[in-house]
């Protein structure tokens, strides 16, 4: 048997914190595009497109994290169509962030005065300048913090990938707990790394929403 | 300006109905604004005052009926028909509605670079006008918010003036201001009658509508109840609900 | 590209059943006791004394910075070295109310937050005692406020305890994983799961937001 | 286009294994993949002519890899059942293993009849959960976890009694632990390792049982059971 | 109640001081209130008035001087003192501030089973009776978001005066209603006053103030600037910054 020294256990764990960020990274920005994307034509379509979202919301809201990784990689592939693991992580991933990130803004853009948009609307600008020059500025302040809140959700969601084969700080927990026979000690570090990375972020999202109500 | 086009009507509602689903709250309304002429609104709260304004300028669209500003009448399927229109009718809020990311000068230049394709330079010169018309020029660069409730008012009285519109529309511009604010906005407003403007203004401050207004119009039940000049209509009320209506504010 | 049978997995149902019963059975005990330590929580935070407060901070930045998982684990294999041991389903238990209970305090302060100066101070001129203000005028309107939200972290709790087959709890996720390690229908098993646990979202959510007027922050409360 | 062809075209071999099973797979301090079905499925490819990339697994999720082709074998200590048969293909075996229950010497067992009233620790999908439910008395109590790793350490921190697990890895948790105190008490099922392959891959089936059977000609497979598991491989079934 | 009871000031501030950080809000108010007088505050914004109230209900905090509620000095550290001086003093507030979960009824009888433990039933009895005499006894069930404004501040007087105060405090009580509600709340104030409740109010209403106060206090930058009945300073105001501040209101 090979013996774990601690700093071995740390070095690998932090190693494999790598793919937990990447793949935050990667939730974060597809779920934010297509996020931004479904909000626009959420407020520029009619109530069809409205309903639609709110599907789209509740079905991705309403399952777990784990089945859905499970069905686009293993799923998808049943079904004739071939997905590597980062696709099948990014896509899961991304879903699952939109639905949560869509929700957020729009709750964001609603808490904007109905008399901006009457406002804006009186001054002659056409829908996108409304959106562009009045509501959003508004609607983004309001929504920074709640989305760097939501970005420790998604840096925790990332350790369900370990079962579609990510060797991200939690899968790599297991295995070095197992290798080692040091389940506490490993499970604590995990831990420990997971609130050193989530907390910051937690504790900046507290900030600037206190800054936000200050003003 | 000949003496034709002041005959013509700027604003001509004619028998305008609207409903809020089966709630009809304006029930027929027939009312010419003539260019540069004062209306001032006055009625019960509830009784459409409000919703004729937004109806005017399209906020609100209404079911029967017909609204034509400068000889166009509103369509709403076309956004352009529509910001054509709010090009010509300016409104101004209860609420003042100042944009509260943009400063003050920006809140003025905002539209006119969007809308008339302003360069900035002129916007900018524009807005400076106007803010030092109405008593503000020094604050081109602080933030709404940190204004007194008199004083974004007149900012967005500015605001309004920089589209350059026919038609002002004012609903209750005073009503959220501590009373000894009421006094600089109003002085603003009475400037802007005396230099021709026209204006239809929702107001609760009855000295000022004596003062300033060419014709008063009672609102009742989403009916025009009551029309004619100041003195007329406070001095000689023909109607019990206009007579129990003043009676109400003297208490 | 094989061809899919949803029937060898829906055999399985009293399998099946037991798991949905246990994920409801999780689900309804930690609620309520979720709540209440976001009930006391809250309040400690609003009106307790500081060092109080604190360790209650220290409590939610914890439970909220760490996966679900991970607590877990903590729980069921880290508790029995301090002598306490635990089965499986209490285990699970104390992990999602304690998660549940952190996400509330949090989402209650926000409400209670929320609460205009003039309730505070209205109930106060009526000389009412804090604790009075705090149940009687500030609670129920702030309940009210977060439901919503609170709602959404129930349900979030609720499809967390998926994690908890992994502890051998006999949830609708184990039930599932266990019929097809049996018979390999995987992605059978795995779907009918999802639209399970859809299914129990939309439900939990309709019940919660009617049971919510009713029952949590009910007009009825004199 | 078969399997094999796909293998022998991109000199690649996508093969499944273990990460939390010692001694048949398990990291090292450098987080590189060891073990006894590492290593053969280092053979294999070596065999093949082909590049190895090796996929980790767990018990539960090392069919769905087969089945969706994210993998070309499976050498992830698979047992082999007749359930089983009728969802993937056998090779022959390569490597001998045991199961068996483990407890404490304290407690005394002598018969399946003796697991009346016990909880014992199992690892969800592997074989000794299948086995022990066919033999045991239907008041033991099952605890079933995710993967290897939580079966252990639930037995390791007294959550069960008992434990049903391989030789090896129990073996590997004695050593580690010597204070629990565990000794083998009833031995569960001899059922030897062998490579998983798609239904329908007969071609590489094929090419794989040809591997085996040179290599345990050669003896290679009497040397990592020696190497791995500290014993010969005994007689392995085709 | 004897004569010297009625010559005893019920609410008697001494030299209050009160800062906010830096900014000393109040510079030394000196004031006594009789029982069954009725004292209109009146004053710009920001001169103090509300801070003053407050304090006399122990809401806001003051550094220096004393004020004293029947006798008995404010004691800060106490919550039961507290308590009992807050039965004392009721007061109603610009924003109504009703609890919007709680029926009109259950609004008026919370504080006296809380505080009075009183039996449910003979809170209902009583907030019946008060609901009826600010004319709402129809409303008992509804919830306040039903009401008017006008109606939410006339529920407000009742709740106050379920708790049967010595002292009623009124901030600005109309100053968020609708000119036509503002009426029906002051007739119920009127009528208050007239049935010898001792009234502290600030208000904007000057001619109610007139009508109704016996004094009326002029704050100007945190002290009483002038005092006097109510025909004496508004017909005939001593100060620059009165005469000032009563011409800014009528514009
Ligand atoms: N968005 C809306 N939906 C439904 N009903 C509405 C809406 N806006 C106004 N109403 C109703 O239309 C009627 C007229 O409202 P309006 O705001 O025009 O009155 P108003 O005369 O301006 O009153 P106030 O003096 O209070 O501003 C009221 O009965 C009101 O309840
Ligand atoms: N909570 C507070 N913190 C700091 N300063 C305050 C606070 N409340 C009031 N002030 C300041 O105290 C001064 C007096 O305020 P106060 O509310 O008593 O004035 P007021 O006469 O009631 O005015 P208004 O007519 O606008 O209600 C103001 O300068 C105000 O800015
Ligand atoms: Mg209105
Ligand atoms: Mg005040």
């Amino acid at each position: 048997m090979i013996e774990f020294t601690l700093w071995d256990i740390v070095r690998n764990l932090l190693l494999a914190l790598r793919w937990t960020v990447a793949l935050s990274l990667i939730a974060f920005i597809g779920g934010g595009l297509v996020g931004g994307l479904l909000l626009t034509l959420r407020l520029g379509l009619g109530s069809g497109a409205r309903r639609l979202i709110g599907w789209y919301v509740q079905l991705f809201q309403g399952t777990p994290l784990l089945m859905q990784l499970f069905l686009a990689y293993f799923g998808l592939a049943l079904l004739g169509i071939e997905v590597s693991a980062w696709t099948a992580a990014a896509l899961a991933l991304t879903l699952y962030t939109s639905a949560y990130l869509v929700e957020i803004w729009r709750g964001c853009v609603e808490a904007v005065p109905r008399g901006q948009w009457e406002a804006a609307r009186s001054l002659a600008l056409s829908f996108g300048e409304q959106l562009r020059h009045v509501i959003l500025p508004q609607a983004s302040r309001l929504a920074i913090a709640p989305t760097v809140g939501f970005l420790v959700q998604v840096i925790k969601g990332t350790a369900l990938a370990s079962v579609i084969g990510f060797v991200e700080l939690t899968k790599a927990g297991g295995m070095i707990a197992n290798a080692s026979f040091k389940p506490f000690l490993v499970f604590g570090c995990v831990a420990l790394l997971y609130f050193a990375l989530c907390f910051p972020v937690s504790l900046f999202a507290q900030r600037l929403e206190r800054r936000i109500h200050v003003r | 300006m000949s003496a034709e086009a002041l005959a013509v009507p700027i604003v001509r509602i004619t028998a305008l109905r609207k409903s809020y689903g089966t709630n009809e709250v304006l029930k027929g309304i027939d009312l010419d604004v003539m260019r540069g002429e004062v209306v001032a609104i006055i009625g019960k709260s509830g009784s459409g005052k409000s919703t004729l304004l937004r109806c005017v300028n399209g906020l609100e669209q209404f079911q029967e009926g017909s609204l034509t500003v400068n000889g166009k009448p509103l369509l709403y399927e076309s956004a352009m028909a529509m910001r054509d229109l709010r090009q010509q009718v300016g409104m101004i809020f209860q609420g003042f509605n100042l944009f509260p990311h943009l400063s003050v000068g920006r809140n003025v230049m905002l539209a006119p670079t969007l809308v008339k394709k302003r360069s900035p330079n002129e916007a900018a010169e524009q807005a400076t006008k106007l803010l030092r018309r109405v008593g503000l020029a020094e604050k081109f660069n602080a933030m709404p918010d940190q204004l007194s409730g008199g004083q974004q008012q007149r900012v967005a009285i500015a605001r309004a003036l920089a589209m350059e519109p026919a038609v002002l529309l004012c609903d209750e511009i005073t009503s959220a201001l501590d009373p000894e604010l009421v006094g600089e906005v109003l002085r603003v407003v009475e400037a802007l009658a005396e230099e021709g403007m026209t204006l239809m203004m929702v107001t609760h401050e009855m000295n000022f509508a004596r003062k300033v207004a060419d014709r008063v119009i009672f609102m009742h039940q989403g009916r025009v109840h009551e029309i004619g000049p100041p003195a007329e209509l406070f001095g000689a009320p023909k109607t019990a609900e206009l007579k129990q209506f003043l009676s109400s504010l003297h208490d | 590209m094989i061809s899919f049978d949803f029937m060898a997995v829906l055999a399985e149902w009293p399998l099946l059943l037991k798991g949905l019963a246990w994920t409801l059975g999780l689900t309804l005990v930690s609620t309520p006791l979720g709540l209440a330590i976001a009930v006391l929580g809250a309040w400690s935070r609003a009106c307790g004394p500081v060092w109080l407060r604190r360790m209650l901070g220290l409590y939610v930045e914890l439970l909220r910075n760490t996966p679900f998982i991970v607590q877990l684990f903590f729980v069921f294999f880290g508790l029995p070295a301090l002598g306490i041991k635990l089965s499986p389903e209490l285990a699970s238990v104390i992990a999602m109310t304690l998660n549940l209970g952190a996400y509330g305090t949090e989402i209650l302060r926000a409400g209670i937050q929320a609460t205009p100066r003039g309730q505070w101070e209205a109930a106060q001129s009526l000389a009412l005692s804090r604790m009075q203000t705090f149940t009687r005028v500030v609670l129920p309107p702030a309940l009210q406020r977060v439901w919503p939200a609170m709602t959404s972290q129930i349900i979030i709790v609720m499809l967390g305890s998926a994690v908890c087959g992994q502890i051998s709890t006999e949830e609708l996720s184990y039930a599932v994983n266990l019929i097809h390690s049996r018979n390999f229908r995987a992605f059978e098993a795995v779907f009918i799961a999802t639209a399970t646990y859809l299914l129990l979202a939309i439900l939990a959510r309709k019940l919660l937001m009617w049971a919510g007027p009713r029952f949590v922050f009910g007009r009825r409360s004199a | 286009q078969t399997a094999l062809d796909g293998i022998l075209k991109s000199k690649t071999v996508k093969i499944a294994i273990p990460t939390d099973y010692p001694p048949y797979g398990f990291v090292g301090p450098d987080m590189k993949p060891q073990g006894l079905d590492v290593a053969m499925a280092e053979l294999i490819a070596a065999k093949l002519g082909a590049k190895v990339e090796l996929v980790p697994v767990t018990s539960a999720n090392r069919i769905p890899y087969l089945q969706t082709k994210k993998a070309d074998l499976v050498i992830s200590t698979l047992g082999k059942n007749p359930e089983r048969e009728k969802v993937i293909n056998f090779s022959a075996a390569y490597a001998p293993f045991y199961q068996a229950v483990f407890a404490a010497k304290s407690l005394p067992i002598k018969s399946w009849a003796d697991l009346a009233g016990k909880s014992v620790a199992v690892t969800r999908g592997a074989m000794e959960d299948q086995e022990l439910s066919k033999v045991a008395p239907s008041t033991l109590e099952f605890k079933r976890f995710e993967d290897n790793n939580a079966t252990i350490a639930a037995f390791a921190a007294g959550q069960t009694q008992l434990l049903a697990t391989s030789a090896a890895v129990a073996g590997n948790l004695m050593y580690r632990n010597p204070g629990l105190n565990t000794e083998y008490k009833l031995l569960l099922k001899d059922s030897p390792c062998y490579v998983g392959v798609a239904k329908g891959e007969d071609a590489l089936l094929a090419k794989v049982n040809e591997i085996i059977a040179a290599a345990k000609a050669a003896g290679e497979l009497e040397a990592l059971s020696k190497k791995w598991l500290g014993r010969g491989s005994g007689e392995l079934p085709l």
